[in-house]
C-alpha cells in the first residue's frame, strides 16, 4: 500500500472523513493552548515591552505563508509529473490560506513595528518580501478563477507556482539588495538561546505547531470542497450530455 | 479549367489509426476509434455537432493528445487547417503565403497561388478580400505546406459553390500526388476518392468515461450525501 | 524563425495598435507624474530614474496581450504549432518582436524624456543602458504571462496581475542601476544583476511559456 | 485576569484581534463553502439516482 493510494478521489475523502474531525479538534485545542499561554503566561520582553506577545501570531502565521507555498509548488509539481487530481486540488486550496497568513503576517507586522520602530510599515527588506509573497498569492489565485477548464487550470497553475518561485526568490534577493533593513535575524534558530529566552521559546514552539495543524486541517478541507466541485462539475457535465 | 497538377508526396504512407480513445477539456469523447486512410484516398468524418469530429482531428495531430492509441505517421506529416483560417488583414495575399512558405521551408508559392485562383490578388491586403477569398486564401496554406497528411475541420464553410469545386479540384489533386486528407464536414466534396467514416459509434461509453474521470467514481455516492454534516462540526465546536 | 520575426514586426508597424500607442502612453505618464508630485526640479531629479522605468515597465504591459491573442483567435497558432518551428523558439522570436518594437523605442526616448523630469546628467546613459539591458526580460516575461492567459477572454486584466510580481526583480535592479548612478554611487553590483534576470528569463521564460501554450491549444 | 499590558496594551490587543479575526474568517469561509458544495453534490447525486438506475 503507498501513498499515492491517497491520491485517489474516493480514497481521500474516505480517510479525510475519518481524520478530518481529530484534526480540527487537535489543532483547536493547541492552537488555543499556544495563544493563552503566549498571551497571559509570558513575561514582558525587557526591550519590547508586552509587544513581544505579538510574536505567537506573527511568526507562525509567516513561516505557514513562506511554507504554503512550498507545499503548493511541490503539489503543482506532482501534479504535472503523476496526474494525481488531489494534488492539485489540494494546491488549489492552500492557495487562499497561504494568502491569509501572508495578510496576517503583514498586519501583525505592522502592528509591531509601530510602536517597536516608529512607523506603521517600513520597507525592510521582509516586510516587502511578504509583501510580494501576497501578490504572487492573488495572482495564483486569479489563474485558478479565470479558467473554466479544471485540468487546463491546474497545469497552468503549476507552471506559474514554478516560475513564479524562481522569481518569487529573486524578489527577495532583490528587496535585499534594494534596502538593508531594519529586522532582527531570525527569532528562531537552532541555537535559540542567542535569540529567544525559554519563557518565550516553548510557547513560540507550540503555536508553530498549532498553526501548522491549522494549515493542515483547512488544506484538507478545503481540498474536500475542490474534489466536491469536481464532482459536482463531471455530473452535470454528464448529465448536459443525455 | 486545366488538371491541377502537384509534385508527387516523397515516402507515401497510409494513416492508421488503432484503438484511439480521445478527450474534450477533462471528459472523454470518443474511444476505440480505428481507420486507415491509404495514401491517394480521402476520409470524410460525419457526424452530428458536438459528437467529436474536431476533438477526434486535432487527436489525430497531436494537438490534444489522444489518452490513449496509435497513430501511425508523426504531427510532422500533417497539415492542419480548422475553423479560423489564419489569415492576417494587414497583410498581402503574397506576405500571407510567403510567411508560411517560409515557414515550412517552401521556395515557391506561385502553384499555390494558382492553384486558389489567387494570382491577380497577389498585391492586395488582406483586409479588401471577401470572405471567399479569404478563406482561398487560408485553405493556400495546405500547398505551401507540402505535407502528405491534410486534417481539415470544415474547410468548406461559408464557401460558394464554384469555391468548393476549386477546392475539390485542390484536394483531387493532393490526392494524385499521394497525400491524403481527413475532413470533418457536412457536405461531401464529391470526390471519387472519398470514403466517409461516422464517427458516432466511437462516442464514448458511461463505463469509460468513468473509468477515465476519477470524479464519477461510483464510491462517492454513499459518503457525498448523508454523512457530510459530521466531518466539520469538529470545526466548530472546540 | 526569421520569417516569423518580420512578420510580427510587420503586423505591429502596420496595425498602429501597440507600437504609437506604448509610446505615447510612456510620454503621458512621465508628462503626469510633475502634476502629482509638483514642480520642484530637486524633487523630481531624485525621482526620476525611477519614474522612468515605472513608466516604461508600464507602457510594457499594454501590448502583452496581442503577443498571442490575435495568432490564438485566428488559428495561426495551431498552424504554428504544427509547423517546423519548435515552439520555444516560437515564443522567443516573438518576444523578440515585442521588444524591438515596445521596450526598445521605449529604451531609445527614455533619456530624452528625462528631460522633462530634470534627470541628472550621469544618470541618462544608465537610464539608456539599465532599460537596454532590463526591458527584455519585460517582454519575455510579458510573453509568458500572455501564453498563460492566452484562452481567457478579456485576460488582459488579469494578465497585468500575472505579470506584475514577476516584474519586481527587474524593477528594483533597473531602477537602483539608474538612481546610483545619479548619485555616484556603486551601480555596478544591480547592472549586473539586472543582466542576470534578463539572462535568466531568456534561459527560462521560454519553455514555460511553450509549455503554457500548448496546455492552452488542447 | 487580564495580564497588565503598558503602555503597548492597544497594540497587542489589536494584533492579537486582527490576527484571530482573519484566522476566524477563513475558518468561517472554509466550513460554509465546504457545506454549501456538499448540499449541491447531495442534490445532484439525488436527482441523478431518480432520473435513472444507468447513473451512479
Amino acid at each position: 500500500m503507498s501513498i499515492w493510494e491517497y491520491a485517489n478521489p474516493v480514497r481521500f475523502m474516505r480517510l479525510s472523513d475519518r481524520v478530518l474531525p481529530w484534526l480540527a479538534a487537535l489543532s483547536a485545542i493547541v492552537m488555543l493552548v499556544a495563544l493563552v499561554w503566549g498571551f497571559f503566561f509570558t513575561p514582558d520582553d525587557y526591550r519590547q515591552g508586552s509587544t513581544v506577545k505579538i510574536i505567537f501570531i506573527h511568526v507562525p502565521a509567516a513561516m505557514i505563508a513562506i511554507n504554503a507555498w512550498v507545499m503548493m509548488l511541490v503539489a503543482s509539481l506532482i501534479w504535472l509529473v503523476r496526474r494525481h487530481h488531489v494534488s492539485a486540488l489540494a494546491a488549489k486550496a492552500a492557495a487562499p490560506v497561504g494568502a491569509v497568513m501572508t495578510m496576517i503576517a503583514l498586519v501583525t507586522g505592522a502592528v509591531w513595528g509601530e510602536p517597536m520602530w516608529g512607523t506603521w510599515w517600513a520597507w525592510d527588506p521582509r516586510l516587502t518580501s511578504f509583501l510580494i509573497l501576497f501578490l504572487f498569492y492573488l495572482g495564483y489565485i486569479a489563474l485558478w478563477a479565470a479558467i473554466d477548464n479544471p485540468d487546463t487550470a491546474a497545469d497552468l497553475t503549476s507552471v506559474l507556482a514554478i516560475v513564479g518561485s524562481v522569481f518569487a526568490v529573486l524578489s527577495r534577493y532583490a528587496a535585499l539588495i534594494w534596502n538593508q533593513g531594519l529586522h532582527q535575524g531570525a527569532s528562531l534558530s537552532m541555537d535559540r538561546a542567542e535569540h529567544v529566552a525559554d519563557v518565550f521559546y516553548y510557547p513560540l514552539v507550540t503555536a508553530i505547531v498549532g498553526f501548522i495543524l491549522l494549515f493542515v486541517t483547512l488544506v484538507v478541507l478545503r481540498t474536500r470542497t475542490e474534489i466536491r466541485a469536481r464532482r459536482l462539475r463531471a455530473l452535470l457535465a454528464r448529465e448536459s450530455r443525455e | 479549367m486545366t488538371a491541377l497538377e502537384l509534385a508527387p508526396y516523397r515516402d507515401a504512407a497510409p494513416l492508421e489509426v488503432r484503438d484511439l480513445a480521445c478527450r474534450r477539456g477533462e471528459r472523454l469523447i470518443l474511444e476505440g476509434v480505428e481507420f486507415s486512410v491509404p495514401p491517394g484516398r480521402a476520409l470524410i468524418l460525419r457526424a452530428p455537432n458536438g459528437a467529436g469530429k474536431t476533438t477526434l482531428l486535432r487527436a489525430v495531430a497531436r494537438l490534444t493528445p489522444p489518452v490513449r492509441g496509435t497513430i501511425s505517421l508523426s504531427p510532422e506529416r500533417m497539415t492542419w487547417f480548422g475553423h479560423a483560417d489564419g489569415v492576417k488583414a494587414q497583410l498581402t495575399v503574397t506576405e500571407n503565403l510567403d510567411f508560411w512558405a517560409r515557414v515550412h521551408g517552401s521556395d515557391t508559392i506561385a502553384p499555390a497561388l494558382a492553384a486558389f485562383r489567387l494570382e491577380d490578388l497577389a498585391d492586395r491586403p488582406a483586409a479588401y478580400l471577401s470572405a471567399g477569398q479569404r478563406r482561398r486564401l487560408g485553405l493556400a496554406r495546405l500547398l505551401v505546406a507540402r505535407r502528405p497528411v491534410w486534417l481539415l475541420d470544415e474547410p468548406t464553410v461559408s464557401l460558394d459553390s464554384a469555391t468548393v469545386a476549386t477546392f475539390a479540384r485542390v484536394v483531387g489533386a493532393h490526392l494524385a500526388a499521394g497525400g491524403l486528407a481527413l475532413i470533418a464536414t457536412h457536405i461531401p466534396l464529391g470526390l471519387d476518392e472519398e470514403d466517409v467514416l461516422d464517427v458516432t459509434p466511437f462516442r464514448a461509453r458511461e463505463n469509460a468515461e468513468r473509468a477515465h474521470d476519477p470524479f464519477l467514481d461510483a464510491g462517492f455516492a454513499p459518503m457525498a450525501g448523508a454523512r457530510d454534516g459530521t466531518a466539520q462540526d469538529g470545526e466548530t465546536r472546540p | 524563425m526569421m520569417a516569423l520575426l518580420g512578420r510580427d514586426l510587420a503586423l505591429a508597424l502596420r496595425s498602429g495598435g501597440g507600437f504609437g500607442l506604448s509610446l505615447a502612453f510612456f510620454l503621458i505618464v512621465v508628462v503626469f507624474v510633475p502634476f502629482g508630485v509638483g514642480p520642484d526640479t530637486e524633487v523630481l531629479a531624485r525621482i526620476a530614474p525611477g519614474v522612468l522605468w515605472i513608466a516604461a515597465l508600464l507602457s510594457c504591459l499594454l501590448s502583452l496581450d496581442r503577443i498571442f491573442q490575435l495568432d490564438w483567435e485566428d488559428g495561426s497558432l495551431d498552424a504554428l504549432v504544427m509547423a517546423p518551428l519548435p515552439l520555444e523558439g516560437v515564443v522567443a522570436m516573438k518576444a523578440l518582436a515585442h521588444w524591438l518594437t515596445t521596450g526598445l523605442p521605449l529604451t531609445v526616448i527614455a533619456p530624452l524624456l528625462g528631460v522633462l523630469l530634470d534627470l541628472p546628467g550621469p544618470a541618462a546613459p544608465w537610464v539608456f543602458l539599465s532599460l537596454l539591458v532590463g526591458t527584455p526580460a519585460l517582454s519575455l516575461l510579458g510573453a509568458f504571462g500572455a501564453a498563460l492567459t492566452v484562452g481567457i477572454r478579456r485576460g488582459g486584466l488579469l494578465l497585468s496581475l500575472l505579470v506584475m510580481p514577476l516584474y519586481i526583480p527587474t524593477l528594483i535592479f533597473g531602477a537602483l542601476t539608474a538612481s546610483r548612478a545619479g548619485e555616484g554611487l556603486d551601480f555596478l553590483t544591480p547592472f549586473a544583476l539586472l543582466g542576470g534576470v534578463t539572462l535568466l528569463a531568456a534561459a527560462l521564460i521560454p519553455f514555460a511559456a511553450a509549455a503554457a501554450l500548448r496546455i492552452n491549444l488542447r | 485576569m487580564m495580564p497588565d499590558l503598558g503602555k503597548y496594551a492597544l497594540w497587542v490587543l489589536s494584533a492579537y484581534g486582527a490576527g484571530l479575526v482573519l484566522i476566524a474568517a477563513l475558518v468561517i469561509q472554509s466550513i460554509w463553502r465546504d457545506r454549501k458544495m456538499a448540499r449541491l453534490l447531495a442534490e445532484i447525486e439525488a436527482r441523478q439516482k431518480r432520473s435513472g438506475g444507468r447513473h451512479g
